[in-house]
């Protein structure tokens, strides 16, 4: 298989004005991931798919990754006064949710390719393009990315809660968040269950309302 | 002596009844039998019980019960009273007259089909003329029983356990009943005492019993298979299919009330098994007429026996079938065959139930039996496969 | 044609019917409570703390480090450190564990305190039956409850504690020896100085 | 058919389109009450877990099918990044709790690169041994409980059991646990064999295919097994692909894709062994791909078995404490006995994982369970998902 | 055997009340159901064991169910509906009425003109399955033949009847998915 730089300079060269970029990974053995614009992902992934010398017709693994945003502190050469010296910077840089898809070929048997997809920030703009429709094998997975990290799959044929009940409202997987300190108090979907139990045990009656006493 | 022995039942309870008045004597004649047939058969549960657990237990490698009683004999008491003990429960929404009358509309039944069932010489509580339509009559009131119970459950896999109970018992009474017309004609009578007395040795040493022909051997495994199918018992269980419907239409019953449902499935498995020994198995009668010394209750039970450990093993062996199959299976192989039969026998008559009969109606019943299977597997094409291999 | 495959299925469950009370490699089963199944000398369950000597609380040989707390994947290990040091059986002055308390609820037996330990100090029981009428409290393993004597690992893990205390032994002789080195050293330069 | 949406606008993060659904049934005014939904499950016996069907019945025939996950969720994603590398490992074992070396040797194997870690021989020798061990027990107890799915009072579960039995004591006396063995490190394995354990596990293989062969006699040629399975369920080899299956299921469609081949991971190259394919993609299929992956597996074990050098067990230079990998990120996958089983990492350089993502073959092997059901009965929607493998620890994660 | 008679009787009109009288179709059935068995009772106490267990085999086995089976799949709703469909069954009543006050006029007159009649002695020995299989074998073969044809075409064309249907909404449900 190409290596992901030829890949993405070939897709580049056979539509102009297309966002694919190539991130390198810092592990021994990793491969490089291709990062694609957001309004052309689908357009990518398809071709991905159907392209005669890839044929990555195997989406095996779709999962996301939380990007808070953080400040980064770098040291800057600048001319201090009179002397130049090494000055602390910082830069705040804006967090985003990260979609990963790990595609393979089944029938030309290699692989993998990595292409990952990036939000507009974590609270508004979390929609990117499902690639549903394109690989059938994300359907579940991407469920579960929306219920874990919150990320809207724009196109995906049944977007629900996966693993979380339907009344969650948080998305756990994300960094900042905070697990209830009482998951007594969590909804359920069997509060109504609850409440009719409660609204037969009238006070004063035996029941679950007298047990306190 | 053998005949004081093979009697004592039948004396004990005639001297019992001359102690009594006149005008009561047939009704407690009645009450006496009835309760001796639900003692013995009673016991005879809870014995198959353990030995059904003990011996598939076996059958999958392992010990079974064992802590109760020598060998774990006495398990069954300790199910009794535990399940005695249990509360009862009742769904709120559940009809509750007909959840509570279900139970036993389908044990009285079961037990009224002993009536007519000869478990030894003279050992029979009513001799009726139409005693297999009798049976018949009886068991034929099981399924509404069933119904009941699913229905007044309030519970989708209840009701779904009695739909499927209710359509396997119609599809399966067919053949069920149509095999044993082979006996009727033969033996002239419906009676199931004239039945098992044609049976006998006579005046030869070797006993005719219906098995012994072509026909009555696939009769009698036509009228086996429905058995299994009327006991709801494996591979026919659909109805309490566990991996399915839970436990089809007992599914809400615990308890008495459900060991009531566990007791009346084993004791109709009893009754159509005494039944399939007294049509094909020569009911009391010894196989040979010098083994004529050993009690003929003793036969019954001994020949009952051998097809309780038929049901269990299959029970031990086989995976469920799927309910059209199950369909398919009676509808289109069942009923053809125990309808082709009855030609057969009249051949079988005519020709002389001799060596000639044999020749003629063996290959008859076995072409039949391959044709018909070969079309219910064929159009289905179930075959065993071969594999291939990824190449390199 | 059609019933042979079941009566092949027949004839094999009779098979293993009849086999089950000849074959014994065929039954597997052991009657729990009366037959027991002797352990695997590999076998894991929970955690106990190693101590030499007669004295449980005194000869642990936990200095309280902590590493296996910090380490232990569902962090069911409590420990706080003692004020004051006392020696060990190096004679080197070590913490040791004033609270040391293991919640058998919530170990997965995963062995890695064991494997993270490196005074050997925590070890890996076998034993399993750990019932008890409180759900809470009894299942909260104090370190009395947890310490067990060398004997007993020596016990249930002879080759691993057989590595363990000969290593431990060299140590002590290689310390003993330097030791008398040592003062042999400090006595020949001794006199002169006398 | 129709389906209700529940609105939810309590919701600070973006809602989503679609939020609680139910079945409303009997609704459809030119068949009024035709339709009956049942729940199977989360308490049902043959779904295996804690796992439910939302189904829609035409009489006894599926018309809809919604399975419904979560009911043994713990979130193990957020565990893991809250701990260390090392401290996820026993963690691992509870994903697949049937397989819990392959789930190890996946985990190591991502770590392994991750950080560019290299294995002894003898490790990966030990690692080939036992992840084939598991797959034959695995497979065993798969083929024991689809027969009982099928009704088979648990003769062939128990004949399964049975052996799965004598390869769970190996397991024992090797890594000191039956089932939850955590017994792969980063760089090798955590201990070496006890003496005298390599003649055990020569004789498990030895004796396993009397076993194998006891079943196929009980089953395989069974008519009732045969038609309820045969033509059930039929999974078609472009579904199978675009869907994302993996391991026996996928084979069973006919789809040439074996990881143990393609990636090539450990030393599997240096085996012989042979990949069987599937022509139907039925139940059928997938319970007879299972009964010939065990004699590969064989195959395979007596190989290994015979090839086992000495040597160490753990490379040296891999940190048991301490362990900080570059930052960096790192996808390693293998065939488990129910698919493939991913690990995906990023590393930020502290000591644990930035990410820590498991691909679980079982709940991507759902995704075409309702394309299977749709059409058939209740009682095949059961078998049918007795023959997809679905462990609720891996599903639900 | 008269006591026996009357019981029968009596539990045989009671349930036959309760099955016009109760308001669950299905406890309705079920009481019917009682009805048939206590006339089968009946018949058995006369001494017609063949009508007796024929009653049972017939109508507790097969009619019963079949009408259970009806009422399952025909009916839509529960109370709500019936009671609907009750009020507007109770305005048309008078018919119901009507009848009963014929059949019951056919009846009083057949039993008032049974007294009348001739005694007849009555046959030596009550005809026994034996004589009833003889007479449908031999004097009514021809009806017997007939009355099976007939059966078995309606069963036949019932079943097809219920294929077809089957069939085409089979068809119709593949256009559908198409």
């Amino acid at each position: 298989m190409e290596t992901p730089q030829q890949i993405r300079d070939r897709i580049v060269g056979a539509v102009a004005g297309l966002q694919v970029e190539c991130l390198p990974n810092g592990a021994p053995a990793g491969v490089p991931s291709l990062l694609v614009g957001r309004s052309c992902f689908r357009e990518v992934a398809i071709f991905l798919r159907d392209d005669p010398q890839l044929r990555l017709d195997y989406c095996s693994n779709v999962t996301g990754v939380d990007w808070p945003e953080r400040t980064e502190k770098f040291k800057v050469r600048r001319q201090v006064g009179e002397v130049e010296k090494d000055v602390e910077e910082s830069r705040v840089i804006p967090g985003c949710l990260e979609v990963v898809y790990h595609l393979y070929s089944m029938s030309l048997k290699h692989g993998p390719l990595v292409i990952r997809v990036r939000t507009g920030d974590r609270s508004a703009d979390v929609s990117v393009p499902s690639l549903t429709p394109v690989w059938r094998a994300c359907e579940l997975q991407e469920r579960e990315v929306f219920d874990l990290f919150g990320v809207h799959f724009d196109g995906h044929p049944d977007l629900r809660r996966i693993l979380m009940w339907d009344g969650f409202v948080d998305h756990p997987m994300r960094r900042d968040y905070v697990e209830p300190d009482d998951y007594d108090y969590e909804p359920t979907p069997h509060d109504h269950v609850l409440d009719r139990a409660l609204a037969r045990a009238k006070p004063g009656e035996a029941g679950c309302g007298s047990g306190a006493r | 002596m053998f005949q004081a022995i093979d009697q004592i039942f039948v004396n004990l309870l005639r001297g019992f009844l001359g102690h009594l008045p006149e005008p009561i004597r047939p009704w407690a004649g009645l009450v006496i039998s009835l309760g001796a047939i639900l003692g013995t058969f009673g016991l005879l549960f809870g014995l198959t019980t353990v030995c059904e657990r003990k011996a598939i237990a076996r059958m999958q490698n392992r010990l079974g019960p064992n802590r109760v009683g020598p060998y774990g004999f006495l398990q069954f008491i300790a199910d009794g009273i535990k399940s005695l003990t249990k509360e009862d429960i009742v769904p709120r929404s559940a009809d509750k007259v007909v959840h509570f009358i279900a139970p036993l509309a389908l044990l009285v039944p079961v037990v009224l089909t002993y009536l007519v069932l000869p478990f030894g010489r003279n050992m029979v509580v009513l001799d009726l003329d139409a005693g297999l339509l009798f049976y018949f009559a009886a068991g034929a009131s099981t399924e509404l029983a069933v119904f009941m119970a699913g229905w007044s459950s309030r519970n989708k896999y209840s009701l779904l356990g009695a739909m499927r109970a209710i359509a396997q018992m119609l599809s399966y009474e067919l053949p069920f009943i149509l095999s044993t017309i082979g006996v009727v004609m033969v033996t002239g009578s419906l009676s199931t005492v004239r039945i098992v007395e044609a049976q006998g040795p006579g005046d030869g040493w070797l006993a005719h019993w219906n098995v012994f022909t072509p026909w009555g051997f696939a009769a009698f495994f036509l009228f086996l298979i429905a058995a299994f199918a009327e006991a709801n018992r494996s591979p026919f269980d659909l109805p309490e299919g566990e991996s399915e419907i839970v436990a089809g239409y007992f599914l809400e019953y615990s308890g008495f009330k459900f060991a009531l449902f566990f007791m009346a499935e084993y004791l109709g498995m009893f009754s159509s098994s005494a039944l399939a020994v007294t049509l094909f198995l020569g009911g009391w009668t010894a196989p040979v007429s010098f083994l004529g010394f050993v009690p003929s209750w003793l036969w019954f039970f001994l020949k009952l026996g051998v097809l309780m450990a038929l049901f269990i093993w299959v029970r031990g062996t086989t995976p469920r079938l799927r309910m059209d199959q199950l369909m398919d299976f009676a509808w289109k192989f069942m009923l053809p065959l125990a309808l082709f039969l009855i030609p057969v026998v009249v051949l079988w008559d005519r020709v002389g139930r001799g060596w000639v009969g044999w020749v003629l109606c063996g290959p008859i019943v076995a072409a039949a039996y391959v044709w018909l299977g070969r079309a219910l597997v064929g159009r289905r094409r179930i075959q065993l496969r071969t594999y291939r291999y990824a190449s390199g | 044609m059609l019933g042979s495959g079941i009566i092949k299925g027949l004839a094999e469950t009779g098979r293993n019917f009849v086999g089950s009370y000849f074959d014994p490699e065929r039954m597997t089963t052991v009657e729990y409570p009366e037959q027991r199944l002797a352990p695997k000398e590999n076998t894991r369950q929970f955690p106990f703390l190693v101590f030499d000597g007669e004295a449980a609380l005194a000869g642990l040989r936990c200095v309280a480090c902590q590493i296996c707390e910090k380490e232990c994947p569902p962090q069911c290990i409590y420990i706080e450190k003692s004020r004051e040091k006392k020696p060990d059986h190096l004679g080197k002055p070590q913490f040791h564990p004033a609270i040391f308390d293991i919640d058998i609820s919530v170990c997965m037996s995963c062995q890695i305190c064991v494997e993270v330990c490196p005074f050997d100090a925590i070890k890996m029981d076998t034993e399993f039956e750990l019932s008890t009428s409180d759900r809470f409290g009894g299942l909260l393993m104090h370190k009395d409850l947890l310490a067990r004597p060398n004997s007993h690992f020596l016990k249930v893990h002879p080759t691993d504690a057989g590595v363990i205390d000969a290593r431990r032994a060299e140590e002590r002789a290689r310390l003993e020896a330097k030791a008398r080195l040592d003062s042999e050293a400090k006595a020949k330069e001794a006199p002169p100085a006398a | 058919m129709m389906v209700t949406q529940r609105s939810s606008d309590e919701w600070d993060r973006p809602a989503p389109v679609a939020g609680s659904y139910a079945f409303v049934v009997g609704d459809d005014p030119e068949d009024p009450g035709s339709l009956l939904e049942v729940s199977m499950g989360p308490q049902h016996p043959s779904t295996h877990g804690v796992f439910r069907m939302d189904v829609v019945l035409d009489g006894e025939t599926v018309v809809k099918l919604k399975p419904v996950f979560g009911y043994l969720h713990r979130n193990h994603e957020k565990i893991a990044e809250n701990i260390s590398y090392l401290g996820s490992m026993p963690y691992t074992d509870r994903l697949d709790y049937f397989c819990s070396l392959t789930n190890n040797w996946a985990y190591a194997l991502a770590v392994e690169k991750l950080a560019g870690i290299s294995v002894p021989e003898r490790a990966e020798y030990l690692r080939v041994i036992l992840s084939e061990l598991t797959r034959l027990q695995n497979h065993v107890c798969l083929a024991g409980f689809l027969a009982q799915d099928m009704g088979a009072s648990g003769t062939p579960l128990m004949y399964g059991f049975r052996e799965r039995e004598k390869i769970l004591d190996l397991f024992e006396s090797l890594t000191g646990a039956r089932m939850m063995c955590n017994y792969m490190r980063f760089g090798g394995c955590r201990c070496d064999t006890p003496p005298g354990w390599l003649d055990e596990a020569r004789a498990v293989v030895d004796s396993f295919p009397r076993f194998l062969h006891e079943f196929e006699n009980l089953l395989s040629s069974n008519e009732i097994l045969m038609s309820r399975t045969q033509g059930i369920g039929v999974l078609g080899k472009d579904l199978a692909v675009g869907a994302g299956i993996t391991g026996p299921c996928l084979r069973a469609a006919g789809v040439d894709y074996d990881i143990r081949k393609v990636d090539g991971y450990g030393i599997y190259p240096r085996f012989q062994f042979r990949v069987p394919l599937g022509e139907h993609g039925d139940t059928y299929d997938r319970y007879m791909m299972r009964i010939l992956e065990m004699h590969e597996s064989l195959g395979i074990l007596k190989q290994a078995l015979d090839g086992i050098p000495e040597g160490p067990i753990i490379d040296p230079k891999a940190k048991l404490r301490g362990f900080r990998p570059k930052a960096g990120e790192s996808y390693g996958r293998i065939e488990a006995p129910k698919g493939e089983l991913g690990f995906y990492l990023i590393s930020d350089g502290s000591p644990s994982p930035y990410r820590y993502r498991v691909r679980p073959p079982s709940l991507v092997n759902l995704t075409v369970l309702e394309d299977l059901c749709v059409g058939h009965n209740v009682a095949d929607t059961v078998i049918i998902l007795g023959s997809i493998d679905i462990v609720l620890g891996e599903v639900d994660r | 055997m008269s006591p026996m008679i009357y019981f029968l009787s009596g539990v045989t009109l009671a349930s036959a009340v309760a099955a016009m009288t109760l308001r669950n179709p299905v406890h309705c059935a079920l009481a019917l159901v009682v009805t048939f068995t206590g006339l089968a009772g009946i018949y058995l106490g006369l001494g017609a064991q063949f009508l007796g267990l024929a009653q049972v085999v017939v109508y507790v086995g097969a009619v019963a169910i079949l009408l259970l089976f009806v009422l399952l799949v025909t009916r839509s709703g529960e109370a709500g509906d019936g009671d609907r469909e009750r009020d507007r069954v109770a305005e048309r009543s008078w018919w119901g009425w009507l009848i009963a006050l014929l059949v019951g006029a056919v009846l009083a007159v057949g039993a008032w003109s049974a007294g009348q009649l001739p005694q007849r002695a009555a046959p030596p020995e009550l005809p026994g399955v034996r004589d009833i299989g003889e007479a449908l074998m031999t004097d009514f073969a021809m009806p017997l033949q007939v009355v099976g044809l007939l059966l078995t075409a309606a069963m036949i064309g019932g079943a097809i009847i219920a294929l077809r249907e089957d069939r085409m909404r089979v068809a119709a449900e593949r256009e559908g998915r198409r």
